[in-house]
């Protein structure tokens, strides 16, 4: 789609107390690892991961976190919203045995790319890491694709104790897998790019985006100056460890490095 | 033996560009890096985002929409400031010797005055001031550049002070561009920068009935714009001696010989950037020399204004 | 029952409209026969060429050039002249009983007048005054709705005479519409038409080393010129109380929709024939009405600059 | 094609002293009866027939006569020329056996006709009419396409003597046709419109042109207003007959109507 458009909003799914997915029934062009811009003309416009797309449709999940996504739980099945899109590399699809992780609100991108793979007839393991068992999401879904799901939570109050970068350093051990795709926080990402290994992997990532469109210069990142909403957000872990900046800090909305809590660095 | 390298490379008010190709300000212009991947892309000088006094995060999005043949956008001249900007520089100059412009936006003389202060101690090799931002209205009413006068006021405050050549970047929103190119050029300018963005153009979502960009309003770039674009640089360069950078919807070597002809000197290429992705420079590098060779010129200069006034 | 009919027909100054579309100044208006074509086609309400006090057989060819989006043209106000003008409306009111704004161009206030005098004796509706051809500079300079001042005392010389209401045509070259909205508002303009070809623009062929129109340079129109189109008429429409026709690469009914949103009483299409036939007007009458249809609307004025404010 | 391009003239014919032939060796996407807007960017831009056209190229064929086309014999192979186009109702091939009648400038478009109905296989026979052996064109070109040609001229120089219309009604007269196509000045053109005859018939009329898109007027013609342009400039004989200007006046640059001398009205 070239042109930016509005949409119905035709299904509000409430995942969590804190998490919804919006449906929409217009099919999209869309690649898992792809995003799009959603706005609701008022408040701003940010982007989000595609959590689904087929011929009928496609969907976004969204947490509430700061004044637009909290904002966007007041929409209802019927009301419009502008979405601008899709954007971005999306993952590249390897065939054999593959190895998800995913944290928060990296999951929803990953689902996505676990129904892609297992269309394509590929055995996926899909390690899904939350704060809690309230914040767990999209494990119905992922159970109804018939692979192999590790589910971890930071307290144990549901599957594993412990983070998905965790879950992914153990399952990495214990079988051998022919590609890794992650997304999450980039604390967690960068614990896991920092792993040494010679399975092919490739990590999701954020930044700061405006244009989307590789313009604006935004979401450039040091120190090449590639763009995450053009390059990106799709990174394999040879060009993230490229990333001067990559765990380090981000620009903020005017172009300001922000360094992330020490807990990031290595 | 003419080479791309030979046609292509030019003068530029005294630095010698390896390419007539510019990164217009406010495009990629935001780090050190973005900057360098422009380079790396084929571009022979770069632009920084127009830098203010303080920081600015810009307006919220939406902040730029597709439109027939391009783009309406309000970034809102978000930008780091103008002390966190000059570092960029200096860690650019770090990993190139490809000549810098330093893009300012100020409301009023002192305030240029005081973004020209920075730049003396910086290490950019030219500053341009922004004169016709069409996005910021809500804040300060029409851009600079629709008055003569006023143009001609801020670059002779400017150039009084300033250890570097002063290009002056204008507003195609005017009803005749020959005054405020004059404007310039007498306020002590050593070239133009032709056209800031158009319009500023608008778009409402009919089904949210709500203006698409959170600005309401937002400059329009793209190949939608060329035409005005030509037609500026063609009517400016028949009345000032100093040089012109001419874009505004370059796409093409096709387009840059346009250009040429119409009476620039070097070349934008900003929109062009997602059309083409960041290698438009590169291709439109080979394009240009493919053209020259084709034509049998030697250099870019020969066909600068070439037959147009005969 | 809500039907198209009752849907679109409207009240433009007095007159009751079938549909609220318009055939704008210049395009297919030279005779009855091509105002009656439009007619027949779904327009509610037509424009004849602008008409001069002598015969004017316009600019040498190429007099139109297709660009990004849109067309570039420089007919240079080609017309058969007054005289012979006000006989194509009268042939035009024996068949079809359809307003006609009757579209005149003059250089200064007392050649408004004078044609002013002639439409007086003619069976036109509605005077249009072309304050804003931007393809005769060569001959006359800057259009007149430059200047506030100016468009001010034509619009006045004329309502002071004219025994009919009077449209002002604005350009979209200026750095602030709104000033020259109320100008004409205080002059005594009835209407408002928004927009005239922007720019001009300018194309400069490279393998002849040529600008392609024999005028140099062309006004711009078509859905290239829709945003800034759009946005002249939102910012006109808050100044103003009198009614906008809106126009300005208007192709479809969702162009027509934003178009009344932004605050546009009527909407014109000219280029937009070349996209979609003469035929357009039909369909965009179509499309409108489903619009207003599908969201429960009963008629266009409804959505006349709905929730955009808010 | 959607843009004005500028093509070099690779090949240039001279049928007679006042007739060339420009060949471009660019394809264009034309049909008979269609033509082209050609221009200098110096004299001006005016409508030509499209006289020949396939994979390898096109031509149009230019008689001196005023400014612009006179002008156009200073052009030289490797000299540019700026070109729109093609536009134009094209003509309706019809199947059966198929009557052209031509005069003056009005042969080269029925030349790319009667080129393409041989290609068809359609039976074709050809009136080729000029005032003196001197003026006539394409005779050799239309002999090698392997039909019947008749030429006319009004001298009786070369050929029957008499014009393209007396040929066209002695023709129509002595076999039957499927369908009739004409092409010439208007005074011809006028004659052949007014014969009563059952056969199918399509003219090609020329009509003061500018825009050549349909939008500036300069070719509508009295009383329904259609563009000669977009509609035309190829009308079937019906048409042509509800046209109350044809063969009475045209209208000139200002939009003035111009009538024609005496000879041209019934
Ligand atoms: C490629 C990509 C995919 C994403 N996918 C999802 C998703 O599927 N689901 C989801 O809930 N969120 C996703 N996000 C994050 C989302 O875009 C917003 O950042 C988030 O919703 C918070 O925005 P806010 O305005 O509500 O909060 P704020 O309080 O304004 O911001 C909270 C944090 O979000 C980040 N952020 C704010 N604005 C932007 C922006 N314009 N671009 C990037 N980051 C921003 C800031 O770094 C800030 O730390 C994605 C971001 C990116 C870059
Ligand atoms: C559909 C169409 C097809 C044509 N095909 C051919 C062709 O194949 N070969 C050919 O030699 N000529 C053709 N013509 C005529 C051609 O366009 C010019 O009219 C002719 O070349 C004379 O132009 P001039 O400027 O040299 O002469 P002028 O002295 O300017 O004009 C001579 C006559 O040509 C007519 N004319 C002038 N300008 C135009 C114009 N812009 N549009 C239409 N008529 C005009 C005028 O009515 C005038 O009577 C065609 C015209 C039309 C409308
Ligand atoms: C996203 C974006 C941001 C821009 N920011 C600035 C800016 O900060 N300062 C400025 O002078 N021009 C700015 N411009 C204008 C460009 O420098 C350029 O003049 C304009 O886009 C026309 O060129 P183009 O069509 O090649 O993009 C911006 C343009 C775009 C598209
Ligand atoms: C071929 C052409 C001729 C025009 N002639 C006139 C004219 O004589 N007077 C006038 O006021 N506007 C003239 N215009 C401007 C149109 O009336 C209209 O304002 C403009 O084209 C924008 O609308 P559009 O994009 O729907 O064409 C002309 C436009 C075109 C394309
Ligand atoms: S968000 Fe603008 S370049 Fe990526
Ligand atoms: S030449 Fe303009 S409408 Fe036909």
């Amino acid at each position: 789609m070239d042109k930016r458009i509005s949409l119905r909003i035709d299904k509000i799914v409430e995942e969590t107390s804190s998490v919804k997915t919006f449906c929409f029934s217009s099919p999209i062009d869309a690649l898992p690892g792809q995003f799009i811009m959603l706005s609701d003309l008022r408040t701003g416009e940010k982007p989000f991961s595609i959590s689904s797309s087929d011929s009928n449709g496609f969907s976004v999940t969204v947490k509430a976190l700061g004044p637009f996504s909290s904002g966007m739980f007041a929409f209802k099945t019927g009301d419009f919203l502008s979405i601008r899109g899709p954007f971005g590399k999306p993952f590249d699809l390897r065939k054999g045995s593959i190895l998800i992780a995913g944290g928060g609100v990296g999951v929803p991108p990953l689902f996505f790319l676990a129904r892609e793979l297992k269309k394509a007839g590929t055995e996926v393991v899909f390690i899904n890491g939350a704060k809690n068992s309230d914040e767990l999401i999209f494990k119905d879904l992922i159970n109804e694709l018939g692979i192999n799901q590790i589910i971890m939570t930071d307290d144990g109050s549901s599957g594993k104790k412990g983070n998905a970068a965790e879950g992914l350093l153990n399952t990495l051990n214990e079988s051998d897998f022919d590609a890794v795709y992650v997304a999450g926080p980039e604390g967690m990402l960068k614990k896991i790019a920092d792993i040494k290994t010679d399975t092919y992997m490739e990590l999701l990532i954020e930044r700061y985006m405006k244009c989307a469109v590789g313009i604006c210069g935004q979401c450039a990142v040091d120190p090449s100056g590639i763009r995450v909403c053009v390059e990106g957000p799709v990174f394999n872990q040879n060009m993230i460890r490229k990333l001067t900046e990559f765990g380090v800090y981000k620009r903020d909305a005017a172009g300001r490095k922000k360094y992330f809590e020490k807990a990031f660095s290595k | 033996m003419f080479t791309l390298d030979s046609r292509l490379k030019t003068d530029f008010l005294g630095s010698v560009l390896k390419t007539p190709l510019l990164l217009p300000a406010g495009v990629m212009g935001i780090s050190a890096s973005s900057l360098l991947y422009a380079v790396q892309s084929g571009a022979g000088i770069v632009t920084t985002k127009s830098l203010t006094l303080q920081p600015r995060k810009g307006h919220d999005g939406p902040v730029i929409s597709p439109v027939e043949g391009g783009f309406i956008n309000a970034m809102g001249l978000c930008n780091p400031g103008i002390e966190f900007g000059i570092k960029e520089i200096s860690e650019f100059k770090i990993k190139s010797f490809v000549p810098v412009i330093a893009s300012v936006f100020a409301t009023e003389p002192e305030g240029f005055v005081k973004l020209t202060e920075f730049i003396n101690d910086s290490e950019a090799d030219f500053i341009e001031l922004n004169l016709s931002c069409p996005n910021v209205s809500a804040e300060y009413g029409v851009p600079l550049s629709s008055s003569p006068v006023i143009v001609e006021e801020v670059v002779r405050a400017v150039t009084d002070i300033s250890k570097i050549p002063v290009i002056a970047k204008l507003s195609p929103n005017v009803p005749d561009i020959k005054l405020l190119a004059l404007a310039a050029e007498k306020g002590g300018a050593s070239a133009l920068c032709l056209i800031n963005t158009l319009g500023p153009g608008m778009e409402i979502d009919i089904n949210i009935g709500r203006p698409v960009l959170k600005n309401i309003f937002g400059g329009m770039s793209g190949p939608c714009v060329k035409p005005i674009a030509v037609k500026l640089v063609y009517e400016a360069s028949s009345v000032v001696k100093i040089p012109i950078i001419g874009l505004g919807g370059i796409m093409t070597g096709a387009d840059a010989v346009e250009m040429l002809m119409a009476g620039a000197s070097i070349i934008g290429i900003g929109t062009g950037i997602y059309y083409r992705g960041m290698d438009i420079y590169r291709k439109v590098n080979n394009e240009l020399n493919e053209f020259l060779m084709k034509k049998d010129f030697k250099h870019i200069d020969e066909i600068k204004r070439i037959n147009i006034d005969g």
